[in-house]
């Protein structure tokens, strides 16, 4: 533990507690503390209270106990700190501006930056994601993964220190999430990553964060949490596909669906397929 | 239910818009007294888009198929916001479909928006009788609008008439209003069991959609 | 769902380049000097004006007529009805039917008002980026509540839009047929109506949420928006005192 | 192709062309036969026309030119054929009534069925997706993969037999996934699955059919088309993890988030990791 106490964490929460109104419990003694430049993926089914977890650090709502420290200072309601970021897993809830441009520059211009540092700014995010040319573009046409690259882009306009992304490739067809995991892997800044897309969390995290029912069930390397089946399998989660040995060498194996189904007729193959390459 | 451009006297115009900014500024002083306006704006906002769009339905009536007004329901839902709402969905509805107009927006938003507020009242209203019931939301939505269609109708046809240039007999005046009013009845019902069928349905999914006291 | 008034923004014409906040206050002057004419002899210099404006704003004709398909009816309406209905002079006798002088020239008046305020207010809102214009309108000190609440509702109203339209897909799929009444099937439209709302209402929820945290109602630092030329201030004289000449003139005429 | 002859195909698309009035050849030249019991998946990037082309199957949108027989019926306009069911990606998009109960109900009552008769099918189809228990509940509170099965119902309810499915497994935590894949393995309706999520077709289809720009580029076997990195590449798509063979037997190797990320402090593992179980 040594080498931490000369840094000041990134984030730090002690004894979060947290319930809605109508729901109960969805945050219990939550303790987590997360250094800078630490890439933490948040794993956990449906209802865990990742989403309610990332609202309470942007001080969004207030916890029922317990305290949360953001980069040195104590989260307080409704605090305007642009140094904490947070993408909304559906961009069409972030994204409330009518073009691509205003809605980068509205955080910055709430900053009370001048003129040219905004314009400045928006550029520079628009293309560090690649979507500069939509600068002008009404947000309304954009394809989903061009809202989710255009919503990353508004928060890292503000330079944040600590950004939070929930559920970052929901929605996203393969190229574009592709896309995502190198912008995300190429980012510098502290990242806490609410995923169900384990691959993405794989290929992104250096640690991961199990949480169920509101409370932290395990903290640690993401290979070694998520190739612990047993671990996995009670909190509703799966070994993801990159971390199962394949017990099957010859691709031709049938699938379960054609076992199943009695009125199945073999499909006719009309594409040119060369079959499975050697070298994946 | 929207008077076009070049059709109303200056005056009258002018007048529609003396009568608007009172109310528009009533509306914003009690918007802001209510709280933080920041929180109530986005709601505002949406609901007004989705106003708009809830107005795009159509109702068959046989023979044909009609477009609902809808501003007893916007009353009901949006309470103090709903004239700048209906303020703000006249001037888009004349400026993208050329619907209405843009110096009748003031008298477009008296005949739109005045009974709107007074649906929310009515509305309001119900909550003394017992606030936990589908009946009262349903009898008070469905009299929040039909009157509010009622009022409209009335001061849309009183405007018109009376305002045409080269004027009408008496007679012929008398007869227009009367026809026009009457055609609107059927109207009333429709928007009036409409609003109560929402106003259930809202209480039961999303209660709190509609205002409470 | 397209609205289409950003259509003809790049055409570059001294209207598209003219201050919006200039545009906005002297082409409204016009306007309204318009609805003020109510006498005939006006009514050519009217057409001359309004022409002038379009012609100058290179907006296509077609443009225009596109722009006409809705109001038309209600122009029609007038047309049909006044002339036989309003005044007292009769000019001349179709059948049953009495051709009035006052109602002749209430047409002509009503139309020609009518489509030159259109011309103008086209003019006026497809010259700019429809954005800009509601910025305009938040530089001349329109409450930001109204313009706050404009710029969001047009954000989401396409969105709304498609909401409603795949939802009516998704009933005509499962048999929904809207042709024939009944009160099932009238409540279930009032169901469309009201998910509709609960829908943009759960939206307005987390929308807030993300204003919040982007600082909504932080510093303010639109100045410097809009900057005017001596040109821009010209034209919106000249545009003034042509409007004060209609007022002026319908009046002394 | 001879044992073919005797079955009446499920569906049988020729020369489908279309155009959206302002996004011109969304689909050209597509021919396709699926035979009763077929489970198809359509894969593509974003923008491919999938949607579109279940659109008008379902008739609801009219072909440019081309016609789509649907289980021996030519596909009129706006038809109401209760034996074609669509699966709205969105599920917010198909529920719109007050509760549960009432939205599978509301297919059944259009198709004129006895009040008895709709009642059976409702409990019979919620209990096929396992979601008995939520009939009460209104829609609008449901979570993600709740709305997700009870769209299902609705369109089972109605006993289709040919069902598309646009991008069941959108939004759904990996529990719910896993029900659904259960769920669609076990049914026995012709199927068409439009998704991103190409584990999942590899789970449920035995025939992949990949869409790019409007067209059928190749139609045959999952395994193989997906295992064909250069074809999958071409199209924006990627070769699933499971049929990727693994280059490493160690789980310690270091993730890239490791490598490029300087200020990098390791995370405290706190959780009780047994390391990776060795059968998967
Ligand atoms: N506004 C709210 N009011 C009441 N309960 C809520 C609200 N938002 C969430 N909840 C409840 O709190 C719990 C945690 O929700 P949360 O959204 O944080 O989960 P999550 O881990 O983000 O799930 P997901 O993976 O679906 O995004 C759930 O049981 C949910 O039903
Ligand atoms: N209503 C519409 N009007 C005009 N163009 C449309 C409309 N709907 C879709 N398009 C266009 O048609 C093309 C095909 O769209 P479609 O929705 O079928 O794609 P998809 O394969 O379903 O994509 P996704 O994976 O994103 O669901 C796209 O270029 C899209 O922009
Ligand atoms: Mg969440
Ligand atoms: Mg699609």
């Amino acid at each position: 533990m040594s080498p931490e106490e000369f840094v000041e964490p990134a984030l730090m929460i002690s004894g979060l507690c947290f319930s809605y109104p109508d729901t109960p419990n969805v945050l219990e003694d939550v303790n987590l503390k997360v250094m800078p430049g630490e890439r933490v993926g948040l794993i956990g089914p449906n209802g865990a209270g990742k989403t309610t977890l990332f609202l309470q650090i942007c001080g969004l709502l207030e916890p029922s106990a317990g305290q949360i420290v953001v980069l040195g200072k104590p989260v307080k309601n409704r605090d305007f700190r642009p140094e904490v970021g947070l993408v909304f897993q559906n961009p069409d809830d972030q994204l409330f501006c009518p073009s691509v441009r205003d809605d980068v520059a509205f955080g910055l211009q709430n900053m009370g930056l001048s003129k040219d540092e905004v314009e400045a700014r928006v550029t520079e995010a628009l293309s560090t994601v690649g979507c500069l040319e939509l600068a002008e573009r009404p947000v309304h046409h954009l394809s989903e993964g061009e809202k989710r690259m255009v919503s990353i882009a508004d928060v890292l306009a503000m330079w944040p220190r600590l950004v939070m992304y929930d559920e970052p490739s929901a929605n996203l067809d393969i190229r574009s999430r592709r896309r995502l995991i190198r912008l995300l892997q190429a980012s510098k800044e502290t990242m806490l990553i609410a995923a169900h897309d384990l691959e993405l969390v794989l290929e992104v995290c250096n640690r991961v964060v199990l949480i169920d029912k509101g409370q932290i069930i395990v903290d640690g390397n993401p290979r070694e949490i998520m190739g612990d089946d047993r671990l996995m399998e009670n909190h509703g989660q799966e070994k993801p596909h990159s971390l199962v040995p394949h017990s099957h060498k010859s691709n031709n194996r049938p699938t379960c669906a054609d076992s199943d189904s009695p009125g199945v007729i073999k499909p006719q193959a009309r594409g040119s397929n060369p079959g499975p390459s050697p070298n994946g | 239910m929207h008077i076009p451009d070049g059709i109303l006297p200056a005056s009258v115009c002018a007048a529609g818009y003396a009568a608007t900014v009172p109310i528009a500024w009533y509306s914003i002083h009690k918007i802001r007294k209510g709280g933080d306006p920041r929180e109530n704006i986005p709601k505002a906002s949406l609901l007004t888009a989705a106003f708009f769009v809830a107005s795009w339905i159509h109702i068959p009536v046989p023979p044909t198929s009609v477009h609902l007004v809808l501003n007893g329901l916007l009353g009901v839902v949006l309470g103090h916001f709903a004239f700048p709402a209906i303020l703000i969905g006249l001037f888009f509805q004349a400026v993208m479909f050329q619907h209405g107009g843009l110096t009748t927006l003031g008298v477009n938003a008296i005949v739109m928006g005045f009974p709107a507020l007074l649906s929310y009242y009515i509305f309001r209203f119900g909550n003394i009788f017992r606030k936990d019931s589908n009946i009262i939301a349903g009898v008070f939505g469905f009299l929040a609008a039909f009157c509010a269609i009622g009022l409209s109708v009335s001061i849309f046809v009183v405007v018109l008439i009376t305002n045409i240039p080269g004027g009408f007999d008496v007679s012929t005046e008398r007869a227009a209003i009367y026809t026009l009013a009457l055609a609107h009845v059927p109207l009333m019902f429709i928007e009036g069991a409409f609003t109560a069928f929402v106003a259930v349905f809202l209480r039961r999914v999303q209660p709190k959609l509609l205002v409470r006291a | 769902m397209r609205f289409g008034f950003d259509e003809y923004i790049h055409l570059g014409s001294p209207l598209h380049r003219w201050d919006p906040r200039y545009k906005l206050i002297g082409l409204l002057a016009l306007i309204f000097a318009f609805s003020f004419v109510s006498d005939l002899r006006m009514l050519p210099a009217m057409v001359v004006v309004t022409s002038a404006a379009y012609i100058i704003s290179k907006l296509p004709v077609s443009f225009m007529l596109t722009r006409l398909r809705y109001p038309s009816f209600f122009l029609l309406a007038v047309v049909l009805l006044l002339p036989f209905l309003s005044g007292e002079t009769i000019v001349m006798s179709i059948g049953p039917l009495d051709l009035r002088q006052e109602g002749l020239v209430a047409v002509l008046l009503i139309a020609t008002r009518f489509l030159s305020i259109l011309t103008i207010g086209l003019v006026l809102f497809s010259t700019a980026p429809f954005l800009t214009t509601i910025k305009a309108m938040r530089a001349l000190h329109l409450p930001a509540i109204l313009t706050d609440m404009a710029l969001l509702t047009f954000r989401y109203l396409q969105e709304i839009g498609d909401y409603l339209h795949r939802m009516e897909t998704s009933m005509r799929l499962r048999g929904f047929g809207e042709r024939r009444f009944s009160i099932q099937g009238f409540r279930i439209l009032a169901w469309l109506g009201g998910s509709i709302l609960v829908r943009s209402y759960e939206r307005s929820e987390w929308v807030y949420k993300a204003m919040i945290l982007r600082g909504y109602g932080q510093a303010e630092s639109l100045k410097g928006e809009f900057q005017a030329s001596y040109t821009d201030v010209f034209a919106l004289g000249a545009t003034l005192l042509i409007a004060a000449g209609f007022v002026a003139g319908d009046i002394l005429i």
